[in-house]
């Protein structure tokens, strides 16, 4: 899927996107990177269908998407998003209601609903919490059932806005194990972040907002260039600064650099060895 | 349905903002010792009001395909007793005609009348005698919810007929007018409503 | 998020006294109701639109969009003013005299209105409402009612955002989904609101809460000036309506 | 400051902090490191008096603190909490009124309570806000908003919980930056959070919570300790794993790792020089 030339302002305020092209590719994991107040938010809400854009079009499959009931219902099926706080998207009594309410509104039979979500809870790893009242749950658990709520949709495209924002270290590793899961039975993932770190390490692509302009190509040669990173208020990367230090003292092979700090430590080489 | 500001004669609003007044100085009277007694009970309050004007604000779809709002005075009045509900839905209501320009200020106590006072209490009533007669937790909201919208049109009506009564028919010709008028669009919405109200209560119950 | 509260932070009136805009609109709003409606509404309508759209500087477009819905309140208000129902005439019959009532009556309202928005769009609630206590309002009820509008935006933002995550999935497809989407919307709304509240008293202990809200209004000072000349232009509409009306 | 021996359980659960002593030294920096769940939080509200422990005591100068009205307000003039989410903290609409709450209850005449509202806004760099309404700010202005409110006590320590959640790598910079200029005028600070290379480069001293123990210790020391990280459920720092790295290959000198990307690339020299 793609967004072309979109263009958006909201009510007689200044341009939030102007002429903002990006291309999904399918099967693969796309990083959008850009400091608060970019545009970021808006265009995973334009890219969803949440928000009709002032001007461009979002194209799915090639074909742009028509903002009636139906050409909305396509491109809902086809893509979901997932908000950043988990309760703005939470709003049933249990875990299981919450899941099912999308599945439900595709107006499938109850058995269908039933296997979606015993399906969306097994992908996020929380069958366990199935019974349980969101309001109970941690912060993190919350999160993991706001994103099966958009898993049991069945969505080729899953888009995440910052999701591991307020997850630990070990809450973030858990969710990236996931994430690949998702990836690993087709889904193509869009994961917009602040972490330039988390995204050399888990995107195929990026996406950054250089100023209003959107730049896009291989993750790994754009979060490399630091003069980029820079200009887009955000900060080099550690594993692309390190990683080139080593190299250019001859201990570190070619390649993509190590992406966290076990894989350095796993690449150099002692200095004994 | 608000009173506009300026449609009702200075009388009427005077007499209204007098019949309105004992409930609410009452109600001020309940939330301020509600407060006294625990310190959380300020800010519980003050959610409780947040919420009553983020519920009237939400649009509810009506039958003929155009958008409603809804009172909230039933489920206001469920969750928070009548005589707060009278302090809350003024609030709720100076807020609205300060920062959405429905309803006004001389006839703020039309509208608290019927709104914070009759609707809440109307409402309140029938939840209590549905549950005495063995009604479920869902049937008592949604006839709770239904009666106090109805309730809150039909005191709405009255005042309206009062204002303006028919130089032929009188009082009596005036209501019938309003009653028309508003019958049509508000039997449908408080049952949109009373539905509403069920599935609300239903999920806190279940939470 | 809330386009008549946005604007009077805009407001060039901003920083004056909330009575000095009381004074003014409220004078104004008493004399359209008070006044008898011709000429009294014309003039009083004529004088609010043009302290709107002059000194205020409330672009017309804002003053149309907010008035249009209780303008719409009126003119369907007044359409039983033009008919009689049953009677001695038949069974629908035009009201004598039913055109000229309804007129009066959609005037002082425009005209009432307008006075109102008058100082809805040049007065910060922020800065009004802690000010209640001075005219014997109970602290208590103008504490709730000042926390009650600082949680309005945090649960609209949230009412927002649930609605369109809902929209993504599907919630308002059908009348029967959308019914369904916004009960969860209120519970949701419900449960968030009270567990606000209890995150803000934790929030707010440290700082020396313990059941009040004192907080410092800022400094403005009535303006003596401001007032007077209010204070005449209200006369001057009263009694340039007296004259006309006689 | 000093927490004892503390111990605290919410209503009848399990014990969330278990004889737990941690010492704050005046005038240094301190950072308090955990997974989500390990009692970070609790511990913060007990040191400022927000919970009272079931067992051992808060001692400030050195006395324990009494549970009174008096040692209440003893302790909280000299301490202040900062919480994560700043919509937890601001009641008001309107920036100055926020900000005056806590000098008001602490009885100071008019002048003075402006005076502190004013320095407050100053110190946190968000003057120009003072007359916009809180709901119009964005959530780093908010979260600045939040600090000043602690900051108009004139607390000796100010203790924040997560405060760059949520900010972006410029909006943390500048905290950063914040900080600083309030250590610089005397307050001590204390900091909890996920960020291991945030601590190492911001703290004196740190805290870790490995499972129910806290070790305490000079932050380049104990942040360095790896095995410790991961028996805290916390990554390994980027700062120390490249580091020690290069050290190794005699391309660093001796002395605190270079913290930050920036700082890295300045310190090692190219290959050719």
């Amino acid at each position: 899927m793609a967004a072309v030339r979109v263009r958006h302002a909201y009510d007689g305020g200044p341009a939030v996107l102007d002429d903002v092209s990006l291309e999904i590719a399918e099967g693969r994991a796309t990083a959008l990177l850009g400091r608060n107040g970019c545009g970021k938010t808006t265009l995973l809400r334009v890219l969803t269908g949440g928000l009709r854009p002032a001007g461009g079009e979002v194209r799915l499959d090639g074909r742009p998407v028509a903002y009636g009931r139906r050409g909305l219902t396509a491109l809902r099926t086809a893509v979901q998003l997932v908000l950043q706080d988990p309760d703005d998207q939470l709003f049933s009594a249990s875990v299981a209601q919450d899941v099912s309410f999308g599945p439900l509104n595709l107006g499938l039979p109850e058995a269908e609903v039933r296997a979606r979500v015993a399906g969306a809870l097994a992908a996020l790893d929380i069958a366990g919490l199935r019974d349980r009242p969101t309001h109970q749950l941690s912060y993190g658990q919350r999160k993991r059932v706001a994103i099966a709520g958009a898993v049991a949709m069945r969505p080729r495209v899953l888009v995440l806005d910052e999701p591991t924002a307020g997850l630990d270290p070990a809450g973030v590793e858990s969710l990236l194990v996931t994430l690949g899961g998702l990836r690993g039975a087709g889904t193509t993932v869009v994961m917009a972040t602040h972490d330039v770190d988390l995204a050399y390490r888990w995107a195929d692509d990026a996406a950054i907002f250089d100023g209003p302009l959107l730049r896009t190509g291989p993750a790994r040669e754009l979060l490399a260039d630091d003069d980029l990173l820079t200009r887009a208020r955000l900060r080099p990367s550690w594993a692309c600064t390190a990683g080139r230090l080593l190299r250019a003292h001859g201990l570190l092979p070619d390649g993509p650099f190590p992406a966290t700090p076990e894989e350095l430590r796993a690449a150099v080489p002692s200095p004994g060895g | 349905m608000h009173i506009a500001e300026g449609f009702l004669p200075p009388i009427h609003a005077a007499a209204w903002t007098v019949a309105a007044a004992p409930f609410v100085v009452h109600g001020a009277r309940a939330l301020t010792r509600q407060v006294r007694e625990k310190p959380e009970g300020l800010l519980l309050l003050g959610a409780a009001g947040a919420f009553s004007f983020v519920l009237s604000a939400l649009k509810i779809p009506s039958v003929t395909g155009s958008s409603s709002h809804p009172t909230g005075t039933g489920l206001g009045a469920i969750l928070f007793r009548p005589p707060v509900m009278a302090v809350l839905g003024t609030i709720t209501l100076v807020f609205q005609a300060l920062l959405l320009a429905h309803g006004g200020l001389t006839t703020l106590g039309a509208n608290a009348f019927s709104m914070a006072v009759a609707g809440p209490w109307a409402g309140y009533a029938v939840y209590l005698l549905a549950r005495r007669l063995g009604g479920s937790l869902g049937t008592g909201a949604f006839l709770g919810a239904f009666a106090a919208d109805l309730s809150t049109y039909c005191v709405t009506s009255v005042q309206l007929a009062l204002a303006h009564p028919d130089p032929r028919t009188g009082f009596a010709g005036a209501l019938a007018e309003y009653g028309a008028v508003f019958a049509v669009t508000q039997v449908w919405l408080a049952i949109a409503e009373g539905l509403l109200t069920l599935l609300v209560v239903r999920l806190l119950a279940q939470s | 998020m809330l386009a008549i509260d946005a604007a009077a932070y805009r407001s060039p009136w901003r920083h004056r006294h909330p009575g000095d805009k009381a004074v003014l609109a409220f004078g104004l709003l008493g004399a359209a109701v008070a006044l008898p409606p011709w000429p009294g509404a014309v003039i009083v309508g004529a004088v609010a639109l043009g302290l709107l759209l002059g000194p205020a500087r409330v672009p017309a477009r804002q003053v149309w969009r907010s008035g249009r819905a209780p303008l719409g309140f009126a003119i369907t208000g007044v359409l039983p003013l033009l008919v009689s129902v049953g009677g001695p005439g038949g069974f629908v019959t035009a009201t004598p005299g039913g055109p000229r009532d309804a007129a009066l009556v959609l005037a002082r309202t425009v005209a009432a209105g307008l006075a109102l928005l008058l100082f809805a769009f040049t007065t910060p609630l922020a800065e009004a409402l802690p000010r209640l206590t001075r005219l014997g309002v109970p602290a208590p009820v103008v504490e709730v009612a000042s926390l009650t509008y600082r949680m309005v935006f945090t649960l609209l933002d949230t009412a927002g955002q649930i609605r369109r995550a809902q929209a993504g999935r599907l919630g308002y497809a059908s009348r029967r989904a959308a019914l369904r989407s916004l009960a969860g919307i209120a519970g949701a709304l419900f449960t968030q609101a009270f567990a606000r509240a209890q995150r803000l008293q934790h929030g707010l202990t440290g700082r020396g809460y313990a059941g009040s809200l004192p907080v410092l209004a800022d400094g403005a000072r009535i303006d003596g000036r401001f007032v007077s000349l209010s204070a005449a232009l209200v006369a001057a509409v009263v009694a340039v309506t007296l004259a006309v009306g006689a």
